[in-house]
């Protein structure tokens, strides 16, 4: 488990027993893991394991209370998700990051918007924005019917796709995901598998978080397992079966149980 | 610059504009006010009646009035610079200006015809000098609007002639109550005070029951009448009340101005006509009684 | 391992002691700003210390405070009502000319007047609610149409902008007893007020805190849509509300009547801003859903003490407001830093 | 398809050609379906086929603008979620309709508050409230560290889990679940899942959204299908294969061709 | 099928046509009652419609509408600034004491002021941003300091509560030409500030529309934390806006001293709410996130007209407050009706 193994160049984003506290609350404590170039880490662990917390840490959404965060092998603190959107971190935030009362193709570029003109005559390039956004979601499946529509007024699975679809998009370097694929249909969730082999393998690292180990383990390389704020370990695929990954993340026999309740009594 | 206009020709519907720098709900320019719209009822002429403390607002509000096409125009003039542009306007126009209580000084040069009333500043000198004749040298003046000209003119006036130190207290007029307390927290701060001198009739009576509660001897002295402040003199706990007599300074233009659109009369020779100030004190003080009532005090 | 026990062992909690347990109730930042301005204005002037002058800022921050509590849980609710300091006005007025002009019994004109604050709160909230106008709007207007009728029927009726000879209306002294009167205690000549002030604060407490209509306000003002989806009766809990404050306008308008026994048209113009800086001062959110009514309470205190405390210190008057916005300021930054510490972060 | 085969007992729900328009748009059309007693109702379909909308409508969240809705053969209006409640219908919405400042405890109980006392004196029994929160949460397999944390800092399966089991534990009709399994762990969404047929077998109607067709098929009796807004068919379990819903739900063939593009390049 | 067409073509949307999608501006409700306030003192007074009629309410709008499409900005950015109204007085008074008291250049005296008005503005959202308490009660603690500022530094300065002899003050009639003039249209006499007034809000819809920095307004005021999240420099955009507004402030100030040549220690006191309100009545959401510089604009003619369509139609003016509050009401009603219509839901 250790990571002497990797290639000589640092992993593009590592932590080393990194915690977090709200308050009086302990969410996460002494978490380690990396994601390299081509790489993707898939974090499980139950409902409140700190699975968020960890995400949020990577995406500079919270500052980190203990351990260390590197990027590059350079140790940081990120102030701001600026900071590490400049490093080419790109996020899907589990509540989906957008403002609901704009239109959704704002939305898709808010934060990176396309201008046209010089200095302070340069002003947004509304119909090209308009265009990309409609296509990227044509592509995972989404048929909008006007990209005017406030975001809010979106169904769960639609609103999701925008913000995956922004993410892989504008994503450089490592794309960080938060369930997303929990509000969407079986189509959607496919081409959301999809997308994360592709930009794994065109070299992006990618974090990807999920309750459904049908999900994970197909695209997963790495799989950090978390429990009640702590880590429970870092294993390479090569190190765990699907099997034991379901049991380890749901607690065993109980499943199996299961199917036989649901049978009518 | 007086000029006789043809507004007669007019005959009855002669309209007079009436635009001071006074806030709705002030009890000195509501009987201003009350003045200038009796003066319009017993004459048979329109009055309107208009006021804002803001220069640019009455700046607007003479704009306004000008716009109607009046058959005379009656101004406050608490800001003389504020006003000139609107003023000068209506004279251009060939709308005769009266100016009332404040602005004694530039009302020829604006081109009004005459003044009518007194300056806030003199009523004050009247006050300060009663209040030193009672033996009193160390007064709060309580001004019940933070930065109302009309009442640091007032107070400044006091200062003037009192011969003593006289504070400003800052209290709201919306909330009496509250003034009461904030009264007798400077009485009680500064137990050397021996005059309390209230700008407003409510407040007055506020005042009265702060110098009870704080038990304090002070002089108490208010500018403006209402009942209770009569009452409140006969009771021996309000020396004087200073009655600018505000009701003039409404029904006298109205009446002058009347007399000049109906019969080329043009009253007051270019000087300035005073309204007071009368003081209402424990001899007096039954006869203002019901005219305090009536809102005509 | 029992339920509670385990509550307090879990491995997740950083142990807090009771204090912080205790530092973390929306009102305790306001409770030690309270203290700072107690502390500061005792220490540097002479009278804020003696009876008759906490009497002072007592009945000060009493008159506020009731407004401020039954407005903290409007905006718990949230809402706003602007027309919350006019009303105080308009309840004083219509019992003024009622009584003095047309001679009617005094303890009927004081239920009349109730019965109208409290229509017209219903209408306030039934507007909003209709309408899904937001109610600072809404009661804006209803400040301004108040403020133009407590002017204009007053005058038509009255002839003057203020009532006069409220003392010598019959059983004047009678009602005095409730609402203007004063007892002695510790040397201190208590005004009534002060008393009404500390009930509605405790009752408005039990409410929020142990009652359904509690749990209700805290809701509607929440998630207006979440509550109306589990069931919360939205239109009647805000009207509830709206008809709260304006009763508690009343109360303080008949207080301040019975006080000073006259009122002016324009009574309560521009107050209506001070009830919401005691509120937010005392813990609440602007944006609804959170804040307590002893916070409120505690934030007129705030007020109340400074406003009385700079006449105190004699500082020059001209100031007073800059030193007024000074100290907001400071408490609320006091307020701030004291739930950091506790690690609330709102 | 007909219901004629039902027996004499009119259903508990049921809709005859509902549809619902949001300003200019046309989110449901012609729909027709029914709950009975102890049926469990499946709604599937693609995001935004139109499911939400569906389920505001039953649940009296949103007025239907066109078509019929009966409870217990009675033509009804909802006019609001509580007319609904009073019928014993209790639901569990997409964004779970919780107060996000408000503690655990209060959000759990909400509108149901348990009070002693009587008339004006009746006050909050806290301490039973809280209690059973705890326990209810517990049951659900969530170990809440405290009832009193405002339920808006509780990470998205935890919220999730306490809309469940308020639903479940006010039931008393018909429970309704849009998507109710989304954010949940392995674990918790079994535990979801067996509560879905204790309900059905205690003789409650459910209505039950998800996009999970393996969550789906074991615990429905019909199967209602939506896209884009318009009713594909209300189909009961015997008429309808697993592997053809999910067909059906994702369009076909694609998922197939899924499982080898997400093999390593 | 190209994706045009079928965003068009979409069975799952009613065909709605130009007008309708025209009526869901935000804007267009305050329009239709801009409209109707116009149509109705047009017919019920005389002088309403006369070039010196128009002229003087479109410039009592015009001073309205500066700040209000100002403050629209800050509104849709999600924060308040109650200090608007104030600052106003501050910047006016600046010039007016350092010129007349001073004998500072007045050129000078322009930028003194501006940079004044910008380093409280700045002052505001730095405070706002860094403790996270809500500009309300920041600009409201902002607002007080300014007012006893204003009030006392004047006293002592000047011994008086206004500036006098501003127009001996050399180079004064060079500034007036830029914000004290005025200049003939069709028989108008219109003043420069209504010039002034159509600039700003043609910049700030530009700007909100169109660039950059009026996608971050948007979203910075829409949902903080998620703009935050996808990387707006929430700082920078909300110090801009205070800033913003402060610069209008200042241009409000000099507007004033300049038409007027004087200006008083309380100017601009109460008036951050009718700006609040001209934005509301425009359709600007108070919590953020929505609104148009346009409908800030059309929200200050409204309040324009109704001030002066009073005065012209005669009505008592201890009526005033009550018919604006009318008028109020009747404008957001039929903004409400005019949306409603058009099938939004706000
Ligand atoms: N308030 C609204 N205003 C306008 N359109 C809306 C509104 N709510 C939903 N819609 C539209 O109606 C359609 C159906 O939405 P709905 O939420 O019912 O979908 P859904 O089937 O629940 O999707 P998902 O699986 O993604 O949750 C969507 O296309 C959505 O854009
Ligand atoms: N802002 C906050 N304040 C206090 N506690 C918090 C806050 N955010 C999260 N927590 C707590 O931290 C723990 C971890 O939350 P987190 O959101 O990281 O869980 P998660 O693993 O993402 O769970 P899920 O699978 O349900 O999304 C939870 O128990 C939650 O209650
Ligand atoms: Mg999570
Ligand atoms: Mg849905």
């Amino acid at each position: 488990m250790t990571h002497a193994e990797a290639s000589a160049a640092p992993p593009i984003l590592e932590v080393r027993d990194i915690g977090k506290t709200y308050g009086s609350i302990l969410a996460l404590q002494g978490v380690s893991a990396s994601v390299g170039v081509g790489e993707v880490l898939c974090v499980l662990g139950d409902n409140g394991a700190g699975k968020s917390t960890f995400i949020k840490i990577l995406s500079g959404a919270h500052a980190h209370t203990q351990g260390k965060l590197l990027a590059y092998g350079i140790e940081r603190i990120f102030g701001s998700p600026r900071e590490a959107l400049d490093l080419g971190i790109a996020t899907v935030y589990q509540d989906l990051a957008v403002v609901p009362l704009m239109p959704v193709w704002r939305n898709f570029f808010l934060g990176s918007e396309v201008t046209r003109g010089f200095g302070p005559f340069s002003q947004l390039d509304v119909k090209g924005m308009r265009r990309i956004t409609k296509e990227e979601l044509a592509k995972m499946g989404i048929d909008l019917r006007d990209v005017d529509q406030p975001i809010g007024t979106l169904s769960g699975g639609e609103r999701q796709s925008v913000a995956i679809a922004r993410a892989v998009y504008f994503g450089a370097k490592v794309v960080i995901l938060d369930e997303p694929t929990s509000a969407l249909g079986v189509k959607q969730a496919g081409v959301v598998l999809k997308y994360i082999a592709q930009a794994r393998d065109r070299g992006l690292g990618v974090v990807f978080i999920t309750h459904n180990p049908h999900h994970a383990y197909p695209v997963g390389d790495r799989f950090l397992l978390l429990k009640r704020g702590t880590s429970l370990g870092d294993f390479k695929k090569s190190e765990i079966t699907i099997e034991e990954m379901t049991k380890l993340m749901a607690g065993g026999a109980e499943l199996d149980a299961l199917a036989h309740e649901l049978a009518r009594a | 610059a007086t000029t006789t206009t043809d507004a007669a020709a007019s005959g009855d519907k002669i309209t007079i504009a009436v635009v001071t720098h006074g806030s709705p709900g002030d009890t000195f320019w509501d009987v201003v006010k009350s003045g200038a719209e009796q003066a319009g009822t017993d004459l048979g002429v329109t009055v309107t009646y208009q006021g804002d403390g803001d220069p640019v607002k009455q700046s607007q509000l003479i704009d306004a009035a000008i716009a109607t096409n009046p058959d005379g125009l009656i101004v406050s003039m608490a800001n003389p610079d504020g006003v000139q542009n609107a003023v000068d306007k209506a004279v251009a126009a060939g709308i005769p200006v009266i100016t009332i209580n404040s602005g004694l000084d530039q009302s020829r040069e604006f081109g009004a015809q005459t003044h009518i009333g007194q300056s806030e500043f003199i009523a004050g000198q009247g006050a300060g000098e009663q209040l030193a004749n009672a033996g009193v040298s160390n007064v709060i003046c309580v001004i019940h609007e933070a930065g109302n000209t009309g009442l640091e003119e007032r107070c400044d006036g006091a200062a003037d002639t009192l011969g003593g130190t006289v504070t400003n207290v800052q209290v709201d007029v919306a909330n009496v109550a509250d003034a009461q307390n904030t009264i007798k927290s400077s009485l009680l701060a500064d137990a050397s005070i021996d005059g309390v001198l209230t700008l407003n009739p409510g407040i007055a009576v506020a005042a009265s029951q702060a110098l009870e509660e704080a038990a304090s001897t002070a002089v108490l002295a208010t500018f403006d009448v209402s009942s209770d402040v009569t009452q409140l003199i006969l009771d021996d706990k309000i020396l004087f009340a200073v009655d600018q007599q505000p009701y003039s300074q409404g029904y006298l233009p109205v009446t002058f101005l009347t007399l000049q659109a109906r019969n080329g009369d043009v009253v007051g020779g270019g000087l300035p006509v005073y309204s007071g100030p009368g003081f209402v004190t424990k001899d007096n003080a039954d006869q203002v009684a019901k005219f305090a009532k009536n809102g005509t005090r | 391992m029992t339920l509670t026990a385990s509550a307090v062992t879990d491995e997740r909690i950083k142990p807090a002691g009771l204090i912080i347990t205790l530092l973390r109730r929306p009102e305790v930042g306001a409770a030690v700003a309270a203290l700072a301005i107690f502390i500061f204005f005792s220490v540097s002037t002479q009278a804020f210390l003696t009876p008759a002058g906490v009497a002072t800022w007592l009945y000060s921050a009493s008159l506020f405070g009731i407004m401020a509590v039954a407005v903290a849980l409007l905006m718990i609710g949230g809402e706003f009502d602007l027309s919350a300091g006019a009303m105080v006005g308009t309840t004083g007025l219509i019992v003024g000319i009622v009584t003095t002009e047309w001679g009617v019994n005094i303890w009927l004109a004081l239920v009349i007047a109730l019965a109208i604050a409290l229509a017209i709160g219903a209408a306030n909230a039934f507007v909003v609610m209709k309408t899904g106008l937001p109610s600072f709007i809404v009661t804006l207007a209803t400040f301004f149409i108040l403020q133009g009728v407590n002017l204009a029927v007053t005058k038509i009726i009255t002839g003057t902008v203020s009532i006069q000879g409220m003392s010598a209306v019959p059983g004047f002294d009678a009602v005095r007893v409730f609402f203007g009167s004063s007892f002695s205690l510790f040397g201190m000549d208590v005004k009534i007020s002060i008393v009404w002030w500390l009930a509605i604060t405790a009752l408005a407490t039990w409410i929020l805190l142990r009652t359904r209509a509690g749990n209700w306000i805290f809701a509607v003002g929440g998630q207006i849509t979440s509550s109306r989806q589990v069931g919360v009766p939205v239109m009647k809990v805000k009207m509830g509300l709206f008809m709260t404050t304006a009763g508690a306008g009343w109360l303080v308008g008949m207080l301040q009547l019975f006080d000073v026994s006259t009122v002016q048209a324009t009574t309560g113009i521009g107050q209506e801003f001070i009830y919401i800086i005691c509120a937010v001062v005392g813990g609440c959110l602007l944006t609804g859903g959170y804040g307590s009514a002893i916070g409120a309470a505690l934030g007129a205190l705030i007020y109340g003490m400074t406003l009385q405390g700079i006449v105190f210190a004699q500082w020059d008057n001209n100031w007073l407001k800059a030193f007024l916005g000074g100290m907001l300021l400071l408490a609320v930054l006091v307020n701030l830093y004291v739930r950091r510490q506790a690690g609330v972060r709102s």
